[in-house]
């Protein structure tokens, strides 16, 4: 058998295949910080309680209410989406005119928040949430099993993805987020409603964190603490696609997912310090991130 | 004589993505002149700035000041060669005093900026000189004022002010009189007159009556090359110049 | 005398007499953080650089120190002496990379390398691992002056904090300082003014993690322990938070901040339970949300308000 | 009626010292503080002693200084006696530090390093529960000499996990087992599918978790969802009920690992467990018993001596044997390890659960003395050889 | 002569920056049709009024009638929905557009704005550059950009601030030209400028602002009378 560095080509493709999986995760996530950050100029530490939430709303609702996954899966982002909503009339719309430090703070002591809540109510140690019946079992790809959640996860990720990369870069609409988050005041001297704009892209964000959590509750424990670890990591992704810039977080999402993926298979213990340091790279070479634009 | 130019620029060329903003550019600044460049919008102009002071690398081509290249040195390097520039949009030390924006330029002659343990009050002694500058500017009463709250005229002052503390040998202002009242016109245009009798001026401007009024030399950029070179009078006549840049009616011509 | 001479001496004498009134070693753990707050103010408030990394220095100095005073047998004072540079020289090879790039690309460059720092405590066997570099030795001031001794101790971490308030309030207040305030009011035109801002940037850099370097080696003599806490990027975001609360920019924001935080964190301990990260969060909701400035920044400002009105 | 005792203030005062809001608060937190307050209280109930009792509790939110402040406050200003619980390895040996100088008590219940008795010991630690080397042991000998002889471990790149794949591997040789491999993964890892995949690689017939809370439960349901426990027997290092709780049967059917207390043993174990569970809604962990014992065999110690000095009450801990519904043949060691009977379980099929919470067969009971680390392989300075 | 229909009306309009109080009791008329001019020295409040128009100051009081609209207490995209194009004296060109993104950014809010290609013939420098990024275009350019941006958008009322500021003086020229092609095809412009001699044959009527409020009103017919009046407020 063909081996690379020791290890059989096969196991490698399958661990390539895991790093997607855990890329499209992570695109999804930085995919919606960077929307946030783009149009609100907020960096959103509470993304990860907002991921977080989506996974436990779903949770809560077969629980409580029998609801299944598959209505959870549009549910379970939609009420993350109103929360989310909630939390930008109430409090982050009077953020905006301000450094991009005080959105930090406030999201992250809304993080704080939440999180101290679900730990209260639910402990830390979590809550089990079965794969649907119809995504159980594998699919044999030849050099791995492939369980079909993972494979969904890919798909439901990429499909989002797409969607929102294509809705902002593409259409009027998203002419219309790029100047707002620019100089929104002139943006409403165009007539352009700004403000519910903003307020429906916050809510839009936090309902595509919702939906990563939703996806990811079958496939780790629904716990209060899931987000937090994943956090910064999210926000590593981001920064080395560029601030604000679609595709460079959908991207690098996936690769970082790839490489984090390899890194498990030859060097695992430096697996969650190697974003942190291709970050470093990439930000001393391109400055404004692999995708994002020089000003 | 050939070290008569204090500035000059050989050949220089800069290229955004095969978009050529400046093109084989080669300018030649007199020691003691004031210089204008004038030309149509986007002819380049800020963007000689630029390269002169290094905030954008030429493409090609060499600058010499005093007769030694410094085509490859830093922008700091240069300021302190004595071409200092101020910017088409205003720049100052938003929160600062009007006193401190000075100073701060003043320090820099004075050494020791990278003393932490000593204490500033060793600065005010620079406080005279910083009012005699002010006062020729005309901000000495509003020497305690933060500089956000300066109208815009004034910081424009302010600019050329600072400017002036590091007694440049060669001056570049972009624009100057730009977003200004007639009267602030008049002041600032006299001002620049005045300073240049121990400098060079060279400065971007639109304001045909201040180019006509003060300028020695003036350069003519279009599309990036030199259109023209000479005094106003002959400048003026220049069919090529009026077509791309004067316009014909009187009204623009010397307003 | 001036006013401000009166309030200073107010607080010197207020800490002499401290120990006498709470709980020693809890002053001597906010003044520990008190200065790794200011030393981060210096940055954040005067150079307008934020570090999200600035955990790596302090916790750097503490094993740094930690093993000098244990295991190599060091005198305590050179022991933090040893910490102090080490942070110091750290922070040189930090800040040379992080001040090429501003804004929110600074604060995760130093994230980044902060984390790799964090990366080598975790990996490398002296600071050992999650249980720490424990059982560090007090030693004795000069030879002869009992450090085990908490008054003693505390005598001696004051005087430390009081040198390096002191410095750090040169500092801003310097020549350099004002150098500093106009590179973070506008860089280009300091730029064009000739000055090579990078060297300003990195020394600034260079001292004020050195200064969160000696904080972090003093706490380290305080608790006879260096731990991995000590470099976690919470403590990064931590000392953010402190600086914030108290106000940022201000010369006594962070000793606010940090002694609120830390004395709460000390009290809620037993008072809460779990609901102590609700309510610190709540804290920091309600602290962006209404004052904006700070507690010190607030006050001032009332201040102002106070005397203009009256003007 | 009991005796008079002589307390230097007249209150015998327990400090239960916990993660009350982080990673570890299910394990100890407030089950330990309300598992502490039962002790008192039916001790009072039970002795009716001279003296007064009083619980105090703190947050120690994981962080080593913010605990030894705390606890040095209380040694310092409020006249605490002893602590107890202290999970988290690095509070607890600042802690125990902190407790040598002020020369109090602390019995461990909590933390899982063997630090505590080896290099850290003291003559004021006693470290109750459990450590990594008796999880280690069980398993490594039990589960190999049963035919499981080849191992690969998925070990948490930190210390505890180190220890617990050393000891678990020594055992493992020593019983002609052969250890495949091992991955290091980072603490807190998002996702362990690649991890479980190197392992199922291995073909080690045994995958030992040598991790723990958030980090095994996800490792257990990464592996059942790649299908590794059709093949392969997974053995939980630091594995307790919360967990099993946690994840519920169908995940975790045929596991194995060592606890030091199962709530179903006998009717004993069941009557304590009942009633604990009506306060906390929740079957008490190991932690939870143990700190209950740990505060009852410390007050009779008190009572026993007619002291609180802590070289005397240490002592008589040291002469009377453990002996209730937590600990048979419990001893305490000079090293400071209280030597008790371990458990090996397996984790029953869904069906074979009766009521909720009955989780376990008892495979076997370990003794005392071969759980833990021998007298002979100590490190303690305290020992004498 | 039709009866002058008055489609900006603003009566003793205060507005304020923070707790800075800027406008002190404005009262100005603009006509359907008309083109007026704001002249003033530095600091006036002229780009202060254009501002309040649509809400970007502060807080604001009085009244602004626009087009039969009490506009006062609607929010900044109710009040530009109702026909207004607003060329900002910063410009505000985006620079995360390019520039014939930013050309096509304001959304239409009636018909009868001009084309694209209208656009670029008026403005053959931004042709050239169309695929630039919006603030990489030189100063000039992107003060035409800004000008040419709110041409498209159907607009009936345009508030132009120092349109003519920076650009070469054949471009002034040819921007004169383009107000008054404007005025014939029944624009109504407001227009801010410190350069008289170039608002002087396209304005009706001039106001002159001084602290805030409105110290003298000439009608185009008045420009030679009032010469002195005009050489005191602003020295030309
Ligand atoms: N960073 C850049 N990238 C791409 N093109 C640029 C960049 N900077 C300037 N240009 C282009 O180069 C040309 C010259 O610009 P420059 O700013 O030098 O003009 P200018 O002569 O100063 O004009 P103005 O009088 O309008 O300020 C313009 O067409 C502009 O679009
Ligand atoms: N954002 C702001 N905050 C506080 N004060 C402001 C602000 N903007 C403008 N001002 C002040 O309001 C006053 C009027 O400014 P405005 O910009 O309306 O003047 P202008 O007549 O347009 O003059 P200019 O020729 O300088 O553009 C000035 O004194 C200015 O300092
Ligand atoms: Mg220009
Ligand atoms: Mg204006």
């Amino acid at each position: 058998m063909t081996e690379i560095f020791g290890i059989p080509i096969q196991a490698l493709m399958g661990q390539l295949m895991l790093g997607l999986v855990s890329g499209s995760f992570y695109a999804m996530l930085s995919l919606g910080l960077a929307v946030i950050f783009g149009m609100l100029n907020i960096i959103n530490f509470a993304h990860g309680a907002l991921y977080m939430m989506g996974a436990f709303l779903a949770w809560m609702g077969l629980e409580y209410l029998g609801i299944g996954y598959w209505p959870s899966l549009a549910l379970a982002p939609l009420a993350v989406g109103v929360f989310g909503v909630v939390i930008e009339r109430s409090m982050l719309q009077w953020l905006y005119k301000l450094d991009h430090l005080y959105g930090l703070l406030l999201t992250f002591g809304l993080a704080l928040v939440i999180e101290g809540l679900f730990t209260n109510m639910y402990g830390v140690s979590g809550q089990p949430y079965t794969i649907p019946e119809e995504l159980s079992g594998a699919f044999n790809l030849g050099f791995m099993f492939l369980p079909k959640y993972r494979a969904w996860v890919i798909v439901a990720s990429l499909a989002v993805c797409f969607l929102t990369w294509f809705v902002i870069e593409k259409t009027r609409l998203g002419a219309y987020l790029r100047a707002a988050t620019e100089n929104p005041k002139l943006t409403q001297a165009f007539g352009i409603n700004v403000p519910l704009m903003v307020m429906l892209t916050y809510g839009f964000g936090a309902a595509l964190a919702g939906f990563a959590g939703v996806l990811a509750a079958p496939a780790i424990q629904v716990s209060s603490l899931m987000g937090s670890n994943l956090i910064i990591v999210v926000f590593a992704v981001v920064v080395i696609g560029g601030m604000g810039s679609i595709l460079g977080s959908i991207l690098t999402g996936l690769g970082l997912g790839v490489i984090e993926g390899l890194t498990k298979v030859f060097y695992p213990e430096a697996s969650s310090t190697v974003v942190f340091i291709i970050m470093a790279i990439v930000l001393m070479i391109r400055p404004a991130g692999l995708f994002g634009k020089e000003k | 004589m050939a070290d008569d130019y204090i500035l000059e620029t050989d050949a220089l060329v800069k290229e955004f993505k095969g978009f050529v903003a400046v093109s084989d550019v080669s300018l030649k600044v007199r020691r003691g002149h004031i210089h204008a460049l004038i030309g149509p919008n986007g002819a380049g102009k800020t963007t000689c700035f630029n390269l002169l002071t290094k905030f954008l690398e030429p493409t090609r081509g060499r600058i010499r000041f005093n007769g030694e290249d410094i085509t490859l040195e830093a922008p700091a390097q240069i300021a302190r060669r004595g071409i200092v520039r101020s910017f088409q949009i205003s720049a100052v030390f938003p929160h600062l005093t009007v006193l401190e924006n000075v100073r701060i330029a003043l320090q820099r002659k004075l050494g020791g900026s990278f003393y932490f343990w000593r204490s500033d009050s060793t600065l005010s002694r620079l406080d005279d000189r910083a009012i005699e500058l002010l006062a020729e500017v005309g901000l000495d009463s509003y020497v305690d004022m933060v500089a956000v709250e300066l109208p815009y005229g004034r910081k424009r002052a302010l600019e050329i002010a600072t400017t002036l503390a590091l007694d440049p040998e060669l001056m570049l202002l972009d624009e100057p009189t730009q977003g200004m009242g007639h009267e602030d016109v008049d002041r600032v245009m006299q001002l620049i007159k005045k300073v240049s009798t121990r400098r060079t001026i060279l400065m971007v401007e639109h304001n045909m009556k201040v180019v006509s009024g003060i300028s020695d030399m003036i350069t003519v950029l279009a599309r990036g090359a030199v259109l023209a070179e000479g005094p106003y009078a002959e400048v003026a006549k220049n069919p090529l110049v009026i077509e791309a840049y004067m316009g014909t009616s009187e009204e623009a011509a010397q307003a | 005398m001036s006013r401000r001479a009166i309030a200073y001496l107010m607080l010197l004498a207020a800490g002499l007499a401290a120990p006498f009134f709470i709980y020693p070693v809890l002053v001597m753990k906010v003044l520990c953080f008190a200065l790794f707050a200011c030393a981060f103010n210096l940055l954040l408030g005067y150079t307008g650089l934020l570090s999200f990394g600035h955990a790596a220095f302090f916790g750097a100095a503490a094993y740094v120190a930690g093993h000098a005073i244990k295991v190599w047998g060091l005198p305590t004072e050179l022991g933090l002496l040893a910490g102090t540079i080490a942070a110091g020289a750290l922070g040189w090879a930090v800040g040379s990379l992080a001040i090429r790039r501003t804004g929110i690309y600074f604060a995760m460059v130093t994230l980044a390398l902060a984390q790799m720092i964090y990366f080598f405590f975790l990996e490398a066997s002296f600071t050992g691992g999650e249980d720490g570099l424990q059982g560090v030795p007090r030693g004795a001031l000069l030879g002869f002056i009992d450090l085990s001794n908490d008054l003693n101790l505390y005598y001696f971490v004051l005087a430390i904090f009081v040198f390096a308030f002191w410095l750090i309030y040169r500092t801003i207040h310097s020549p350099f300082g004002q150098i500093l305030k106009a590179i973070r009011e506008n860089e280009p035109r300091a730029i064009s003014l000739g000055y090579d801002v990078a060297k300003y940037k990195l020394l600034a850099f260079v001292l004020s993690a050195a200064l969160a370097g000696l904080a972090g080696a003093t706490k380290m003599l305080v608790f006879k322990f260096a731990t991995l806490t000590d470099a976690h990027w919470h403590l990064s975001g931590e000392v953010v938070l402190m600086t914030i609360l108290g106000g940022m920019g201000t010369v006594f924001g962070p000793l606010v901040g940090s002694s609120v935080i830390v004395v709460l964190q000390n009290e809620l301990a037993d008072k809460v339970g779990s609901l102590v990260t609700v309510i610190m969060g709540s804290i920091f909701v309600i602290c962006v949300l209404l004052f904006r400035r700070g507690i010190v920044g607030e006050i001032i400002a009332f201040y102002k308000r106070m005397l203009g009105q009256k003007a | 009626q009991a005796k008079a005792v002589k307390l230097s203030d007249n209150m015998v005062k327990i400090g239960v010292l916990t993660d009350m809001s982080g990673v570890y608060s299910d394990l100890g937190g407030q089950g330990s503080v309300t598992a502490a307050q039962m002790a008192v209280e039916d001790y009072i109930a039970q002795a009716k002693p001279k003296f007064k009792i009083e619980v105090v509790y703190a947050d120690h939110q994981n962080k080593a200084d913010v605990g030894s402040n705390k606890v040095r406050e209380w040694y310092d200003t409020q006249g605490v006696d002893m602590v107890t619980d202290v999970l988290n390895s690095g509070v607890a040996i600042a802690v125990a530090k902190v407790t040598q100088e002020k020369n109090r008590i602390m019995i461990n219940t909590g933390a899982a390093s063997t630090r505590l008795t080896n290099e850290d010991c003291t003559p004021n630690t006693v470290h109750y529960v459990y450590d990594t080397y008796a999880l280690a042991n069980g398993p490594g000998k039990a589960v190999t000499k049963a035919g499981g002889d080849t191992w690969f471990f998925l070990t948490a790149d930190y210390a505890f996990g180190a220890s617990l794949e050393k000891d678990t591997s020594d055992a493992v040789k020593a019983n002609g087992g052969k250890v495949l491999g091992s991955v290091r993964h980072p603490l807190n890892a998002s996702d362990f599918s690649s991890f479980l995949l190197q392992a199922q690689a291995s073909k080690a017939k045994v995958v030992g978790l040598a991790n723990a809370g958030g980090d095994t439960v996800n490792s257990i349901k990464a592996a059942n969802e790649f299908g590794l426990t059709k093949s392969q027997r997974l053995v939980g290092l630091l594995t307790t009920i919360v967990d099993i709780h946690a994840l519920g049967l169908p995940t975790t059917q045929g596991m194995m690992f060592t606890e030091g207390f199962y709530w179903n043993l006998n009717d004993e174990t069941r009557a304590w467990s009942r009633k604990f569970f009506t306060k906390h809604k929740k079957m008490p962990s190991m932690l939870h018993a143990g700190t209950y014992s740990a505060v009852t065999t410390y007050l009779k110690a008190v009572q026993a001596a007619g002291t609180d000095d802590a070289a005397t009450v240490m002592k008589k801990m040291r002469d009377t044997p453990v002996s209730d519904f937590f600990a048979k043949n419990g001893k305490l060691r000079e090293d400071g390890r209280m030597v008790h009977d371990m458990y090996l379980v397996e984790v029953k099929k869904p069906a074979e659960s009766k009521e909720p919470w009955d989780y376990y067969h008892i495979k076997a009971v370990i003794p005392g003395n071969d759980a833990y680390q021998p007298m002979a392989l100590s490190r303690c300075p305290l020992v004498k050889k | 002569m039709m009866q002058a229909v008055e489609y900006l009306r603003i009566r003793d309009l205060h507005a304020f920056y923070g707790e800075s109080h800027i406008l002190h009791g404005m009262d100005l008329v603009v006509n359907s049709g008309e083109c007026v001019s704001l002249l003033g020295r530095n600091g006036a409040g002229r780009t202060t009024t254009l501002r309040a128009i649509l809400g970007l100051t502060g807080s604001r009081t009085g009244s602004i009638m626009v087009n039969g609209h009490e506009t006062i207490t609607m929010a900044t995209h109710r009040i530009a929905q109702l026909g207004i194009g607003y060329c900002p004296e910063e410009r505000g060109i985006y620079a995360s557009l390019s520039c014939e993104e930013n050309l096509l950014m304001p959304p239409q809010l009636s018909s009868g704005g001009m084309s694209l290609d209208e656009i670029y013939q008026m403005f053959p420098n931004l042709y050239e550059r169309r695929q630039s990024q919006g603030t990489r275009l030189s100063g000039g350019e992107q003060q035409m950009l800004a000008m040419a941006r709110i041409l498209r958008s159907g607009a009936r009322l345009l508030l132009l601030d120092e349109v003519s500021e920076g650009l070469a003086p054949v471009i002034v020229q040819k921007l004169g030209e383009i107000i008054r092609h404007l005025k014939e095809k029944g624009f109504t412009i407001v227009l801010v400028e410190q350069n008289f001699r170039f608002a002087a044959p396209l304005a009706d009527r001039m106001y002159i602002v001084e602290h805030g409020r409105i110290a003298e009103e000439i009608s185009q017919g008045e420009i030679g009378a009032k010469k002195e009046l005009l050489q005191e407020y602003l020295g030309v």
